[in-house]
C-alpha cells in the first residue's frame, strides 16, 4: 500500500549555507518536509516522472515513489477537493497548480469548502493544505500564464498566503507553510525561480522537527525589512521585491533614502512593519504586479493611512498593473511596474 | 417517459409496494442476513427519524428554525443503505440524510443547531463517522474521494477483516449535473478508491424534474468511467441495504468504487422554504404517497409477524420524546457570544483575527462601560 | 424553434410611477428588456415555473415560453459557460444564481472566459452577459446563503458590476445592464427584495428604445447621493445603503450633517463623485457588508485619499464584516455593520 | 492494457496503417463520397500543416516565438474531420487544431501572432467559422454547447438545406477529466443540442499517460449521459471523415449530439517547452512514427494512382511558400504600440481604463518630453 522512504529526519541539512535557486530550495524544501513527515504527499499535473513544468518537484518521484508524488487527472477543482478529503484522513496534501491562471476552476473547493471547514466544525477539523502555485508575469508566456491572483485569496478569511522572494525564504517558508495546520496557498514568483541565492538549512528544519510549528506560522507571517531606508517605504513581496530594491539603488544614487519592505505574507499582513516604517519615513509607495484597481495595494495604503494619517507627508501611492486583462507577453513590460514606474512613484512621493 | 430518467428499467426491488418479498437472485443472500431484528432497526430508525422530521418542520413554522430540510419519503434507501454501514465505514452526507445520521449514532436534535442558526457543525464527524453537511451541491463528492484514496492508502481495504472499511458518499440527482461528481468519479476510478457513491434520485430537484439534468437513467454515468453500478428501488429498504451491501463490500475489498442510484421520491417541499404546488402535480404525490417506504417495511413485518404491538409502542414513544426533546432544546438554546465568530477561523494564531477581535471586544465593552457609567 | 411572444415594446409602460418591491422592480425590468429584444433569455436554476427561489422571475416563464425563460442543469459552471456560447452567437443572457455562495463554481468562466473575450478577441467578439446575483445577508439563512463577493470580481478586468439599492434603481439598471456590450454582475441585496419604493418607468425605456444604450452605461455607472450632507461622507451600497441612510439621521439628531453616497456601480467606482464630496466634508468613512480586510472600501480609501489627501481632516475609516467566515445567522448582525458600528466609525472620523 | 483506455476496440479504420483500403459496412458509403480530389485535399492539408509546423518549432527554438504547440501526428483525425465540415459548422477547437484551421481558411502565419505574444486572438472567428484557441483546458467545451444551443434556437438544424449546421468541438484526453467538459455533456444531453465534440486522443497529457484520466476508452463517457458515439482510428484520415460525416450529420439533423473518439499519438513534445524524453519510451514514438497519417494516405494515394508529380510539385511549393512567409512575416511584426493594452478591455467606456489609460499616457510622453528637451 505504502512505498514511503524511511530517512532519518535532516539526513539532506547541510551544515553551511549552500547556493541554490528559489526552484532547487523549494524542492529541498519539499523533500525536508516529506522526510520529516510520511503524511506529506504532493498532488498535481505532470508533477511526477516530469518533476513539473518548472521541474520543482524534480527527483522527489523518483526518490519518495508514486503513491507520494502523485500524477494527477487533469481536474484542478478534482486536485483541491480530493486533497480536502486527504486532510480529513490525516494526510498534508501539497497541491502544485501548474500556472496561475489554472486556479480558478479550484476556486469553489478552495474559497467554499477549504478555507471554512475549520471554522464550520468549530475547530474539530483541520486542513492542512498547502497549494503553490507558480505565479506573475516576465517569462514571455501566452495567455493564462501570468496571472497575479493574490487579492481573490487575501479578501477570504480561512486561508493564509504567503510569497517567498528569496531563496532562502522559499526553503523556509515551503516548510513552515506544510507543518501549519491551516491551509495556505503558496505562491511562487516564477520569474524569479532560477535566482540563486544562499540558503541556511539547519535552522528552520531544527524548528520544525523540534515540533514548534506555531514558532513557524508566526515566522512565517512576519514581513521583512529587505534594506533599510529613511526617506521612502516601499512595499513589495514576491516578484517586485526584486524591483524594489533595484529601484531603491537608482534612488540611492539621487539620494533618496529607500527602505525596502518584503511582506512575505499576505495573510496575514505584517501591518505593524509597515505602519512603523511609514512612521519613520511618512512617505510609502506599495508595489506589486496584480492590477492596482483592488489590489493588495489598496489594503495597505487603507491601513497605513488609518493607522499613521499624522505623519504622512503625502498619501501612499501604488504601482501596480492596469485594469485590463494580461496583454501579450511581447508589452507585459509596460502591463507590469516597472523600474521606470516604481522610481516615477518614488519621484511623485518625495516631492508630494 | 420511456428510456428517460425515471424509466423503472433494471430497478432491483425486494419488497414490492404492498410489502410483498420478491426474490432477486442477485441480492437474496443478502438480504437473508437481515434478522427480524435488523428489519425492525431499519423500521425504527425511519419512524423515529420521521417523528423528528415532523417536529423539526413544525418548529420551522414557528419561527424556531431558519430553514428545515426534510427526509421525507427517502427514508426506505437511507435506512437500507445506513443498515449496510460499519463503524469503519465512513459517510459523507449531502444534507438530507437525517435517517443515517440516526443510525450512525448522532443524537438528531443537536443537528437542529445548524438550522436554527447557531453554528455550522454541530458534531463532530470522526467520532461518528459521518462527514458534516455539505450545503455546496456536489463539492462533497471530492471530498468523500479524497477520504477514500487515505483509507486505501492507510491499508483499510482488502485485508478480510472488520477493520476493512469504505467510503459512501449520499448525493442527489441534481448534484449530478456538477462538475465536481464527474471529476470525482474519474478519481475515483483512476485510484480504485474505496467509495461508494449513491444518488438518491428523489426525482426532483427544487422545481427541476431529473429530466432536466439526464436523459437517460442517472446509473448509467457510472459506465462512462469504468465504474460498476446498480440501480434500485429506492423505497424498499431491504433491496436498499442488499444492494448497499454488495457496493460496499466491493470496495472494502480494494474492487473500487461503485455507483448506486436509489429512485426515490421526495415527498415533502424541496426545503420549509419551499411551496411544490408552483411545480408539480397532486396526483404525482399521491401517487407516491401510496409508495411510502415505512408502510412498506410495516407491512411485510406485520406480515412475517415481527410488529409486536410492544415493538409499536416502544418506537412511538422515541420518536415522541425525540420531538418533544427537540422542542425543548431548540428553545433553550442562547445564541452563541458574539465574540464567537472569531473563533476557529484559524488553527494557528492570524493578525488579522486577532486584531479585528481585540477591536470588537473594546467596541462591546464601550457600550457596557456606558451603561455602567450612567 | 421559437416561441417567442411579440409584444409593443413598452407595452407595460406605466405613465405614473407606481409602487413597486425591488424584487418586483427587476421582475418589471427583465419583463421589458425581454419585450424588447428577443435576444435577450434567461437562464438559472429555478427560474421557470418556480419563478426562482426569490421569485424574481415569477410569470416570465409564463409569458415568455421554456425556451426564453430556461431551467438549466444544476452546474453554475455550466450555467455560464454556455451563456458565453450563446453570447458568441448573438443571444444576451440573463443568468441567475441562486445565492451569492453558488456563484464560485463558475469562477473560472467568468474570470478566465466572460471577462477576457472581448480583449482576446481584439474586439471583435463581445459578450452581454448579465449575472443576477442576490447577495448579502441579513435574512437569516444557513451557510452559503448570505456572501458578498463584489470585491473578487471587482478586481477582474473585463467584468462590469453593479449593485441596486432601490426599486427604481433596480429596474432601471438591470434594463441598462442588459443592452451594455459588456458582461455585467447584477448585485441584488437579497434582504431588499421586499422593501417598495416609486417607480417611474417610462425614461429608461425610452433611452433603451431609443438604442441609447451608451449612454445607458454610462448612467448606470455613475454613484448617486442619496443624503447631502457637509460634515461627513457617507459611502455605501446596496444593502448598506439603508443603514447609510439611518445612521445619518441619528447623525443629523447631534447635529452632525452627513452625506450619503450610493455607489450603485462597483465596476467602474465613481471615484469623482465621492472624491468631491470628500473634498467637501473632509471626513470619509465606506460601510459594506463584505469583510473589510481587502474590500471595496480599501480601493475607496485609497483613491479618496490619494486624491483629496489635502483635503482630509481624518483617515477614511471602514466598517464592514470581519475576517472571518460567515457565522450563524444568530450573530450575523455582530458580524455585519450594524447601525451602532457604522454610527461609531462616524463619531470616530469627526473627532479625530 | 486490455480494456484500457488505449484499447483498440471498436476502433472504426479504413486505411490501415499501411495505407490499405479496409471495408466497414457502416462507412463506407460515406467514405465514398471522398472523390480522388477530396483525398488529395486531405493530403494538401497534411502536408502544408506539416511544412508549417516544422517552420513554427524552428522560429520558436531561434527565440522568435514563445511556445509553439505542434499538431505533429494528429493531422490524420484533423484532416478527416476538417473535410467533413460545411461553411454552416463552426468550430471550437482546442489549441492543436492547426490543420482545421487552415481548412477553414486561416492563412496559418497569422497565428503565429498569439505565440509571438503580440495578441491573443489573431483571427475573426466568425468570417471563417473558427473560434479563437482556448488555453484553460475544457471551458471551450462548454461555449461550444451554448453556441450549438443557439444554433438550434435560430432554426439551423434539421431543414434538410445545405444551410444546417452543427458545431464541432475538438479537446484532449486530458480534457476530458475537466468538471466543464462533463457539464458540457450533461448540457449538450438536455437541450438536445447540434454539436460533435471529438476527443483527440494522442495519449498524453503533457507527461501523464491517458491511464490517468480513465480506466476505460474514452469513447464511454458518452453512454453515461445518452450520448450516441463512435471511435475512430485517428491517424486514419478517411475513416476520421467519415465518421465525423456520420456525426455531423446526425447532429445537423436535430438527433442531437455526438462523442468521437480517435485515437492517436502525440508524435512530438507536448509544446516546445517540453521534453519527453523525461516520460516516455523512445521505442513507443518510433511505433506511432511508422504509423504516421500523412504517410498512410500517402500509400493509398499511391496505389489508386492519384499521386501525381505535379501535385507532390505544386503542396511541397505551397509548404515551401508558407514556412518562408511565416518566417519572414514573424520577424516583421513590430511589438504593438504599449496603449494597446487598454483597448478593448470593455466595448463600451469605462472609467478605471480611461483614468489609467490617460495617465499612462501622459507618463510616456513625459519621456519624450525628457528627451525632446535635451
Ligand atoms: C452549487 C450550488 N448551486 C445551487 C444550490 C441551491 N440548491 C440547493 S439544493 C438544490 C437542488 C438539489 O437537488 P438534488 O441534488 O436533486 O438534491 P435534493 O435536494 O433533491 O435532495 C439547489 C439548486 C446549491 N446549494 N449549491
Ligand atoms: C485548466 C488547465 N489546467 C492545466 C493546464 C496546463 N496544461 C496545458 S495543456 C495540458 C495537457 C492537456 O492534455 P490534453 O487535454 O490531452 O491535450 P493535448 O495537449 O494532449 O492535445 C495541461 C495540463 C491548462 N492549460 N488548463
Ligand atoms: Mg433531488
Ligand atoms: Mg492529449
Amino acid at each position: 500500500m505504502t512505498d514511503t522512504i524511511h530517512r532519518t529526519p535532516g539526513s539532506h541539512v547541510a551544515e553551511a549555507p549552500t547556493k541554490m535557486t528559489m526552484a532547487g530550495a523549494i524542492n529541498a524544501g519539499l523533500r525536508a518536509a516529506m522526510e520529516r513527515d510520511d503524511k506529506v504527499l504532493l498532488m498535481g499535473e505532470d508533477i511526477g516522472q516530469l518533476g513539473g513544468v518548472f521541474r520543482v518537484t524534480e527527483g522527489l518521484h523518483k526518490d519518495f515513489g508514486e503513491s507520494r508524488v502523485i500524477d494527477t487527472p487533469l481536474a484542478e477543482s478534482g486536485i483541491v477537493g480530493t486533497a480536502i478529503g486527504l486532510g480529513l484522513r490525516g494526510y498534508r496534501s501539497v497541491v502544485e497548480i501548474q500556472f496561475d491562471g489554472f486556479v480558478f476552476p479550484a476556486f469553489d473547493q478552495i474559497t467554499t469548502q477549504l478555507a471554512k471547514m475549520h471554522y464550520r466544525s468549530q475547530g474539530r477539523l483541520t486542513l492542512p493544505v498547502v497549494i503553490r502555485i507558480p505565479y506573475a508575469g516576465h517569462i514571455g508566456a501566452i495567455e493564462h500564464h501570468s496571472e497575479s491572483p493574490e487579492a481573490l485569496f487575501a479578501h477570504t478569511a480561512g486561508l493564509r498566503l504567503v510569497t517567498p522572494a528569496t531563496p532562502q525564504d522559499a526553503y523556509d517558508m515551503i516548510q513552515q507553510a506544510i507543518a501549519c495546520p491551516d491551509p495556505v496557498i503558496f505562491l511562487e514568483p516564477k520569474a524569479r525561480y532560477w535566482d540563486k541565492g544562499e540558503v541556511e538549512t539547519d535552522r528552520v528544519v531544527r524548528q520544525l522537527s523540534d515540533g514548534e510549528s506555531k514558532t513557524a506560522t508566526a515566522e512565517m507571517s512576519q514581513a521583512r525589512v529587505a534594506r533599510e531606508g529613511s526617506d521612502v517605504t516601499l512595499v513589495a513581496y514576491g516578484p517586485t521585491v526584486h524591483v524594489a530594491l533595484q529601484v531603491a539603488e537608482i534612488a540611492a544614487a539621487q539620494d533618496v533614502d529607500v527602505e525596502v519592505v518584503d511582506l512575505r505574507s499576505l495573510s496575514p499582513l505584517d501591518i505593524p512593519t509597515v505602519v512603523a516604517s511609514a512612521k519613520r519615513t511618512g512617505r510609502v509607495v506599495v508595489v506589486h504586479e496584480a492590477p492596482t484597481l483592488h489590489g493588495i495595494g489598496a489594503e495597505i495604503s487603507a491601513a497605513v493611512t488609518e493607522q499613521a494619517f499624522f505623519h504622512l507627508q503625502a498619501p501612499v501611492l501604488r504601482v501596480g498593473a492596469f485594469h485590463a486583462p494580461y496583454p501579450g507577453s511581447k508589452i507585459e513590460h509596460e502591463y507590469l511596474p516597472s523600474i521606470d514606474r516604481v522610481y516615477d512613484a518614488i519621484e511623485r512621493v518625495v516631492s508630494h | 417517459m420511456a428510456g428517460g430518467p425515471l424509466d423503472t428499467e433494471g430497478l432491483v426491488t425486494l419488497l414490492d409496494h404492498h410489502g410483498r418479498r420478491q426474490s432477486d437472485e442477485r441480492f437474496d443472500d443478502l438480504a437473508s442476513r437481515l434478522a427480524p431484528s435488523d428489519l425492525r432497526d431499519m423500521y425504527r430508525a425511519m419512524v423515529v427519524t420521521r417523528a423528528f422530521d415532523d417536529a423539526a418542520m413544525a418548529l420551522q413554522r414557528q419561527g424556531e428554525l431558519g430553514l428545515w430540510v426534510q427526509s421525507l419519503g427517502q427514508e426506505g434507501i437511507q435506512a437500507g443503505s445506513g443498515k449496510a454501514l460499519r463503524a469503519s465505514d465512513y459517510v459523507f452526507p449531502s444534507y438530507r440524510e437525517h435517517v443515517v445520521a440516526y443510525q450512525r449514532g448522532l443524537d438528531l436534535p443537536q443537528m437542529l443547531r445548524l438550522f436554527r442558526g447557531l453554528e455550522h457543525g454541530p458534531w463532530d464527524p470522526s467520532e461518528i463517522g459521518f462527514h458534516l453537511y455539505t450545503l455546496v451541491i456536489g463539492a462533497h463528492t471530492l471530498h468523500a474521494t479524497g477520504y477514500a484514496m487515505g483509507m486505501d492508502r492507510d491499508g483499510r481495504v482488502g485485508s478480510g477483516t472488520e477493520d476493512d472499511g469504505a467510503v459512501i458518499c449520499y448525493l442527489g440527482d441534481g448534484a449530478t449535473s456538477q462538475g465536481d461528481f464527474n471529476e470525482a468519479l474519474t478519481f475515483a476510478a483512476v485510484t480504485n478508491a474505496p467509495i461508494v457513491f449513491l444518488i438518491q434520485n428523489n426525482q426532483w430537484a427544487i422545481s427541476e424534474p431529473t429530466t432536466r439534468q439526464s436523459r437517460i437513467p442517472l446509473v448509467h454515468r457510472a459506465d462512462g468511467f469504468g465504474i460498476p453500478s446498480m440501480r434500485v428501488d429506492g423505497n424498499d429498504p431491504i433491496a436498499g441495504y442488499a444492494v448497499t451491501s454488495w457496493a460496499l463490500e466491493h470496495a472494502r475489498s480494494g474492487n473500487g468504487p461503485v455507483l448506486i442510484e436509489a429512485l426515490t421520491y421526495r415527498m415533502g417541499a424541496h426545503t420549509s422554504s419551499d411551496d411544490p404546488t408552483k411545480y408539480r402535480e397532486r396526483a404525482q404525490e399521491d401517487y407516491w404517497r401510496e409508495r411510502d417506504p415505512i408502510a412498506r417495511l410495516e407491512s411485510y413485518l406485520t406480515e412475517i409477524g415481527e410488529f409486536p404491538e410492544e415493538f409499536v409502542a416502544e418506537i412511538e414513544a422515541e420518536g415522541k420524546e425525540m420531538a418533544e426533546r427537540a422542542r425543548t432544546l431548540v428553545r433553550s438554546w442562547p445564541a452563541p457570544p458574539a465574540t464567537s465568530m472569531f473563533d476557529h477561523v484559524y488553527a494557528h494564531p492570524h493578525a488579522a483575527v486577532e486584531t479585528e477581535r481585540e477591536w470588537f471586544e473594546r467596541y462591546e465593552s464601550s457600550f457596557t462601560d456606558t451603561e455602567a457609567a450612567r
